[in-house]
């Protein structure tokens, strides 16, 4: 039997009044690629950011491989082994496109403030070592010219792979991609449902992803979950949910466009 | 026979200035006029760049650091002057104690900044900007109701320690240490919060640890330029170090150094530093020079200085915007092994 | 009605339009697609004169508008709804709706305006007195459409209006688009859903990397062979 | 007894507060649209009282009616303090727009010691203080044991009104709707035919007009003007908008109210931390709302 | 020192804040300098020679003034220095002069600490103690007042240090202080204070601040009823005190340097002239300009050299005939003269009596 990466356990999250999340359940298992679809402000993004720590739920718990997470910051969920992108682009502009993988690999690193200000052989060490290796990934990420870059000056295209490559780079179990493929026309969808596959293989990682476009989500999810509401309307496979009279009506449309 | 690493060159520049200028005061071409501008100078380097840790590399945006230089200042002015005594004392002692209390100065302002730090953990923008402030403020406040310290009279009879060559080890050891922080894992970690702390939340920083360390550093820093300062003037009176002191070492003086300079640059931050103490004399020297040719049927008075250095500030920031340096470094200050990486330098 | 020729954009030293040309007749729907970053956007900031471009001219109903700012270009009948719909959230709808209406003088006329917009977005009438900023997307991506209904333009601009939204909405949209094209206004669409976008236009563009390397009737477009490959996703 | 005289304390706090209010809204107004903390602020407060001072002099030496002359010092104060926030818009603002937002915090720093140096550099304003006329004979009313005047009467209500004034324009003009909308997002504002920069220009007019009002208000209160004036007051009412959510001029109000009066009856209770109250007020306000007391919580959208 | 073709004017330092928020002392101040400078020349200057003043500003900030001695003391080659204004510049300035060599006179600096730093300092003006102690005793003795209020700008030493001597020898005399307010700098609204200090019911209100805050606090303590005089400091004196006090002011006294009613010649003479150049009459600040500048001047005649030993010398046994009265220096350089006591009836200065130290 698989093991279960990723546990949530009836989330319920409220802003203020609002109730945002109800009654959220999900056992993740390992190496699975599963999907997260509903309308407009039906909570997708809201259950990443209560995986990631951005909130913490006014109910339930959190479990990544039974360690309750529930209440971990931001930066201690990604020490365990939770990376994310998120909806609207969120890269380090300023800095280079090496920095912005280098400091993925920040919480991977032992030096410190006093090594940084003596310069001790550790320091040395660690920054050869993080600087490889984060060559390494823009190689694979086919960023590796542009490394010394401002991140600011790269095509939009290309930042959403240096945000996915940067996710990647803090070593994740689970990768939590939200709406990668928005504002991407068909032919870039496909390449990027490609390489969904293909960091899945090659990184070993878990992946839950939040899309709009069916294409991906009815293409490469194994299992997809519905939400209206706050609340889980449907779940199943990518031909099950295309039929769910229900999510037909809240979301798909009666002219579904959909291509598998 | 292995290169000059740039560190060691960093220090044999530093050397050979340090060099040059001293043989230029024993020959007396430079005078103590010129020294007093050297020193002032070489302290709003600190303070610029310290200030610059927090407002330009971290984002945080403090309007604190008069507060920081006034505990440094009134910690190490403490100790010389009212508990060691070290006025009397033999030359060697004296020095010791001396570099002793001023890093106690950074040290107690590091203390604080971690503890102004916490409300920046809650704060953003503005709010925060206010909120350093109204510590600033309040700093000057508790000093005047302090006897001990001298009250609203200042904190007199501080001796002169600070001569031209511990200036210039504090502020070359100072550059040094936030040269090696900016280029580290830590300084990624300040730039990426100043980027998007969320971001940087998300990417497994600990972004309140770094926050309160920027403050923590920047504060020091302050503390140390404070300390130093005050044994050049040998007084220490807390309107120097409040909102509306004039003063070109003040805490306005060194918010506009750092953007004139660059926020994000240190060297932006030492060339302003440098920049603004010396114009802010030669406008002086000039309406000397102009008085003294006699071309005007008046003469111009003293009041103009401040008039002609408002409105330079003015146009350096409508056409340079993004300050002298921008983000850039002069090359001497980035490591070999962050060359390739250093986004444009100078 | 609308001529743009040889438009090149800078952003700083980036060159994002490197010296288009289309034009758009009045009464069509024109369409504008290509990939992420290919300047499509840059292409209608510039039109609306948000940008203004390095070199070339934009003329809208035989006036030079290249020089002209925002304002002034939409007193002249040319209204942009940017990308991500861009409502002012604090506002309520019927504030959101008035301000758009402030090239009109005529009090009478903007009651008339209103109650077209209200007709059309029926929604938007329940939530009169709601802030935008707490409307669902498809509503959000609604009242932007009636803002730019508001202005009394002949030609409408629209950046991908269906981005982000789930199918249903998206539906819901491109068939307010022709309604509104079939009651005489002109149309020019910018989109990724470049599918959607050909079947309901007349004419397209393709747009890469700052040039037009293609263009034509929407139905040859949406037939030919490189387009196909490059842009739906064969 | 120490009621009664906390009534009094209460009284002076509001005289206080609406002087910090009315320079407290300009700030806001003005913050609320681009973003800009005007450091100059409190420096266009200190010309509309200079303006005033001029006006009363001149028109004394007509021997022009009390009432008119108040009309028409204010109207000279407050087109002093909007034009030379128009021209500061102008000259030092208006090129930054799509800049760094704190490079205009810098020119807006030089712009205030530009005001400030210049001010007291020429001769015809001077560094010294000036006494300013007193037109107005004063007449004292008590009630109780609590004291004010005719000049208290005049000022808090004049203030009162120009702020009623300003909430109608804010909240029921069109030109409210664009000044608030711009606040939002400026090129959507643009993109709907409104010329973005007029809206600025007219917002630093009316904060100028409402600060130049209050330098009126000042100089008829507490008589000496001289050109540094506006610092203190400036920073006051700073600290006053950022307490009642910056951006937020009902709030700017209501904070600037607050800090006169917790001001006041800071000192009632000790002189010396007394003025550190304000401070202290401040920070532990913001530590429990970060955005301030009736500032909207912009929670960041992830 | 000054030895063969020296230069053919004597160049005099002057500082002073003339911006900055203590500009409106400085500038007085400084015309003080100036007029006295232009006296002399018009006599022929000294030791033969042009004086020339050479004036930096130090905007009432100790490191802009520390810059500024060390301007005119290393570019310039002053040979003395009038300055500076407030007491915690002149402590920045003082060691630079002392150990330049050079004389300073401060016109202005009350803190008692000033001429401590060494031989080279001197200063023309009474020291904190003095006038509170003054102002006690008037308060206790000459008013019968049992009960006062003060009230002081917290922040500003010499205001505070005059409150201070003034409550401890009332209270040494046996009266009561019913309330020892201070307020913060640059306050304009002193009714928080002055309702504190009037529910006490004092007899005096003793406020030692200068003119420009004595007159808002006199006119809003009548405007909470209070009736009694005020009782100042030499701060009082200035022509704007009556123009910004008003009424308010009136029946109230204050300790001083000199009375304009002064018959002495130079008194009127300096009134007049100073009047006539800067279009209005002359306050304590330049007074006090006017006579540091003449004792630097009257100094070097004496020693009959530039040289700033000798002029240290001389200036140790001068005795000046200043419009701010007889000044003697004591072993600490203070100048020994006398105080006086003005009183303000209907708007106008009327001299009460001396008080000898
Ligand atoms: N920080 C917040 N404060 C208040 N309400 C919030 C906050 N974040 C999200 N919401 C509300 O919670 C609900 C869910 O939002 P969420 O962002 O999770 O939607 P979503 O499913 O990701 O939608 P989309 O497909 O548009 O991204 C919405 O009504 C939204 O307005
Ligand atoms: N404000 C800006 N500063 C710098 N470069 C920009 C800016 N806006 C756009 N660009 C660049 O100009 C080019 C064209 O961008 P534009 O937004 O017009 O593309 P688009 O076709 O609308 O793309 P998308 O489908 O992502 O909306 C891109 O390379 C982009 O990175
Ligand atoms: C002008 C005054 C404020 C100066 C004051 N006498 C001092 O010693 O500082
Ligand atoms: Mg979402
Ligand atoms: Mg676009």
């Amino acid at each position: 039997m698989q093991r279960v990466v990723l546990k949530l356990d009836s989330v319920t999250h409220y802003f203020g009044g609002l109730r945002a999340v109800h009654n959220f359940n999900l056992e993740l298992p390992e190496g699975a690629l599963w999907g997260l679809i509903g309308p407009n402000g039906a909570g997708k993004t809201t259950i990443f950011n209560l995986i990631t720590g951005v909130y913490i739920p006014t109910e339930g718990k959190i479990y990544l491989y039974d360690k309750d997470i529930t209440t971990y910051k931001p930066h201690d969920v990604v020490a365990v082994g939770i990376a994310r992108t998120f909806q609207n682009l969120r890269i380090f502009g300023n800095l280079t496109v090496l920095d912005n993988i280098r400091i993925a690999g920040h919480y991977r690193l032992k030096y410190g403030l006093v090594d940084s200000i003596i310069r001790t052989p550790s320091y040395y060490k660690e920054e050869k070592s993080v600087t490889e290796e984060s060559l390494e990934l823009l190689e694979l990420f086919k960023l590796k010219d542009k490394a010394y870059l401002p991140a600011k000056a790269l095509p939009y295209g290309e930042l959403r792979r240096l945000e996915i490559a940067r996710a990647l780079a803090t070593h994740p179990k689970l990768l939590l991609l939200d709406e990668p493929a928005a504002g991407m026309n068909p032919k870039e969808v496909s390449e990027l449902m490609e390489m969904i596959l293909w960091i899945r293989n090659h990184f070993k990682v878990t992946v839950y992803l939040i899309e709009h476009h069916m294409q991906v989500v009815m293409g490469i999810c194994e299992r997809i979950k519905v939400m209206d509401f706050g609340e889980t309307i449907a779940e199943g496979t990518p031909t099950e949910i295309q039929n769910n009279p229900r999510v037909i009506e809240a979301y798909l449309g009666r002219r579904a466009n959909v291509k598998g | 026979m292995k290169v000059l690493t740039k560190n060691r060159l960093l220090f044999i520049y530093a050397l050979i200035l340090f060099v040059v200028i001293q043989i230029l005061y024993s020959v007396g071409i430079l005078n103590n006029y010129y020294m007093q501008i050297i020193d002032i100078a070489l302290i709003n380097i600190i303070l610029a760049t310290s200030l610059n840790i927090i407002n330009g590399f971290t984002g945080q945006f403090s309007l604190g650091h008069g507060g920081f230089m006034a505990v440094g200042a009134y910690t190490a002015g403490v100790l010389t002057t009212l508990i060691w005594k070290v006025g009397q004392m033999q030359a060697l002692p004296k020095f010791s104690l001396f570099i002793i209390a001023v890093l106690l100065g950074g040290v107690v302002a590091a203390i604080i900044g971690i503890l102004l730090g916490i409300p920046s953990l809650r704060l953003r923008g503005d709010y925060l900007a206010i909120v350093t402030l109204a510590f600033q403020e309040i700093v000057r406040v508790g000093i005047n109701a302090i006897d001990y310290v001298g009250g609203p009279r200042g904190l007199l009879g501080i001796p002169r320690l600070s001569t031209f060559a511990m200036i210039y080890f504090f502020t070359l050891i100072s550059i040094f240490i936030m040269k090696n922080i900016v280029y580290s894992t830590v300084g990624r970690a300040m730039k990426s919060i100043r980027e998007d702390e969320v971001a940087s939340e998300l990417v497994g920083v600990n972004t309140t640890k770094y926050k309160v360390m920027a403050f923590s550093i920047g504060a020091f820093f302050a503390g140390v330029a404070g300390a130093l300062l005050v044994h050049v003037l040998q007084l220490a009176h807390p309107t120097m170090f409040g909102f509306t002191s004039p003063s070109i070492a003040g805490p306005l003086s060194i918010l506009v150094m750092v953007y004139i300079g660059g926020a994000g640059s240190l060297s932006g931050s030492i060339i302003a530093a440098v920049v603004l103490t010396v114009l802010s004399e030669l406008l002086r020297l000039g309406i000397d020079s102009l008085n003294g040719l006699h071309i005007f049927p008046f003469t111009i008075g003293p009041e103009w200085r401040m008039v002609v250095y408002a409105v330079l500030l003015i146009v350096v920031m409508l056409y340079r915007t993004e300050g002298i340096m921008g983000q850039r470094e002069f090359k001497i200050l980035v490591p070999e092994e962050e060359e390739k990486n250093a986004t444009g330098s100078a | 009605m609308l001529k743009v020729n040889n438009l090149e954009v800078y952003y700083g030293a980036i060159k994002a339009l490197k010296g288009i040309s289309f034009e758009v007749k009045s009464g069509t729907i024109v369409t504008l697609i290509g990939a992420n970053g290919a300047g499509k956007t840059t292409t209608l900031r510039t039109i609306s004169g948000l940008v203004k471009p390095k070199a070339g001219t934009i003329f809208f109903k035989d006036i030079d508008i290249t020089k002209m700012e925002p304002h002034m270009i939409v007193q002249l009948g040319v209204v942009h709804v940017p990308e991500g719909r861009r409502v002012f959230p604090d506002l309520t709808v019927k504030e959101n709706l008035e301000l758009a209406a402030w090239t009109l003088k005529d009090k009478n006329r903007f009651k008339e305006k209103l109650e077209d917009v209200f007709e059309l977005f029926p929604r938007l009438k329940e939530r009169e007195k709601q802030l935008a900023g707490t409307l669902s997307g498809g509503e959000q991506q609604m009242l932007a459409f009636g803002r730019a209904l508001m202005v009394d333009a002949d030609l409408i601009m629209m950046d991908e209006p269906s981005m982000g939204l789930a199918p249903v909405l998206v539906e819901e949209i491109f068939d307010t688009i022709v309604k509104i094209n079939k009651e005489g206004k002109t149309i020019l669409l910018v989109e990724q859903n470049a599918e959607m976008a050909l079947e309901i236009a007349h004419y397209a563009y393709v747009l890469e990397v700052g040039n037009i390397v293609f263009e034509g009737p929407a139905k040859e477009v949406k037939e030919d062979p490189k387009v196909k490959a490059a842009y739906l996703g064969a | 007894m120490s009621g009664i005289f906390n009534l009094q304390q209460l009284i002076n706090g509001i005289q206080l507060g609406s002087v910090y209010a009315l320079i407290a809204i300009g700030y806001t107004l003005v913050y609320g649209i681009i973003r800009l903390v005007n450091f100059a602020h409190g420096d266009f407060y200190m010309l509309g009282a200079y303006a005033a001072y001029f006006t009363i002099n001149f028109l004394m030496a007509q021997r022009m009616g009390q009432n008119t002359l108040i009309v028409i010092a204010l109207l000279a104060s407050m087109s002093v303090g909007s034009l030379v926030a128009f021209l500061s818009n102008r000259i030092a603002y208006r090129k930054l727009r799509y800049k760094p937002r704190l490079s205009a915090l810098i020119t807006a720093i030089g712009v205030s010691m530009f005001l400030e140096y210049f001010s007291s550099a020429i001769p015809a304003i001077g560094p010294s203080y000036r006494p300013f006329p007193q037109f107005i004979s004063i007449k004292d009313f008590n009630i109780g044991t609590v004291h004010f005047t005719n000049y208290q009467i005049i000022n808090v209500s004049i203030a009162i009104v120009l702020m009623i004034i300003l909430t109608y324009i804010i909240f029921y003009t069109r030109l409210g709707m664009a000044m608030r909308a711009s606040a939002q997002d400026k090129d959507a504002l643009r993109l709907m035919g409104i010329d973005l920069e007029r809206i600025i220009d007219l917002t630093f007019i009316i904060g100028g007009a409402l600060a130049g009002a209050a330098g009126l208000l000042a100089g008829l209160t507490y008589p000496r003007i001289m050109p540094y004036m506006g610092i203190v007051p400036g920073l006051k009412a700073f600290i006053a908008a950022v307490l009642g959510g910056i951006g937020n001029v009902v709030g700017a109000m209501l904070g600037a109210f607050i800090l006169g009066i917790a001001e006041v009856l800071g000192y009632a209770i000790n002189s010396i931390v007394g003025e550190g109250i304000a401070y202290a007020i401040l920070i532990i306000v913001l530590i429990f709302l970060p955005q301030g007391l009736f500032g909207k919580k912009t929670g960041e959208k992830v | 020192g000054c030895t063969s073709k020296g230069p053919s004017t004597i160049k005099i330092g002057g500082i002073g804040p003339v911006t900055g928020e203590a500009s409106t002392f400085g500038v007085s101040t400084k015309n003080g300098y100036e007029m006295m400078i232009e006296e002399w020349n018009a006599k022929g200057g000294v030791l033969g020679k042009k004086i020339e003043l050479v004036f930096a500003d130090d905007k009432g900030d100790p490191t802009e003034g520390a810059t500024a001695a060390q301007k005119l003391i290393n570019e310039d080659k002053v040979v003395a220095i009038a300055g500076t204004v407030m007491s915690k510049v002149s402590l920045a300035i003082a060691p630079i002069c002392q150990s330049a060599g050079i004389p300073m006179v401060s016109p202005t600096s009350t803190n008692p600490k000033v001429t401590q730093v060494g031989d080279y300092i001197f200063r023309a003006c009474f020291i904190d103690p003095f006038q509170g102690t003054v102002g006690a005793l008037f308060a206790y003795n000459n008013l019968g007042a049992k009960k006062a209020g003060v009230l002081f700008d917290n922040s500003n030493d010499y205001t505070k240090g005059l409150a201070e001597f003034f409550r401890d020898k009332f209270n040494a005399l046996g009266g009561t202080i019913v309330a020892f307010e201070g307020h913060p700098a640059g306050t304009t609204d002193f009714t928080p204070f002055l309702t504190k200090i009037l529910a006490g019911n004092p007899d005096v209100i003793y406020c030692s601040d200068y003119y420009n805050d004595d007159g808002l606090m006199a006119k809003q303590a009548r405007q909470l009823g209070y009736k009694g005089p005020f009782l100042g400091g030499d701060g009082w004196d200035s022509p704007d005190l009556v123009k910004i006090g008003g009424d308010a002011v009136n029946n109230s006294y204050f300790t001083n340097h000199f009375s304009k009613d002064d018959q002495r010649p130079e008194v009127q003479e300096f009134v007049k002239k100073y009047t006539q150049k800067y279009g209005q009459a002359p306050d304590a600040l330049a007074a006090l300009g006017y006579d540091a500048m003449g004792l630097i001047l009257q100094a070097i005649q004496n020693a009959g050299s530039t040289d700033g030993a000798k002029i240290r010398d001389a200036l140790k046994n001068i005795e000046y005939h200043g419009v701010s009265g007889v000044i003697k220096f004591d072993e600490n350089r203070n100048p020994v003269k006398s105080a006086v006591i003005i009183k303000i009836e209907n708007g106008q200065q009327v001299y009460v009596t001396t008080v000898n130290p």
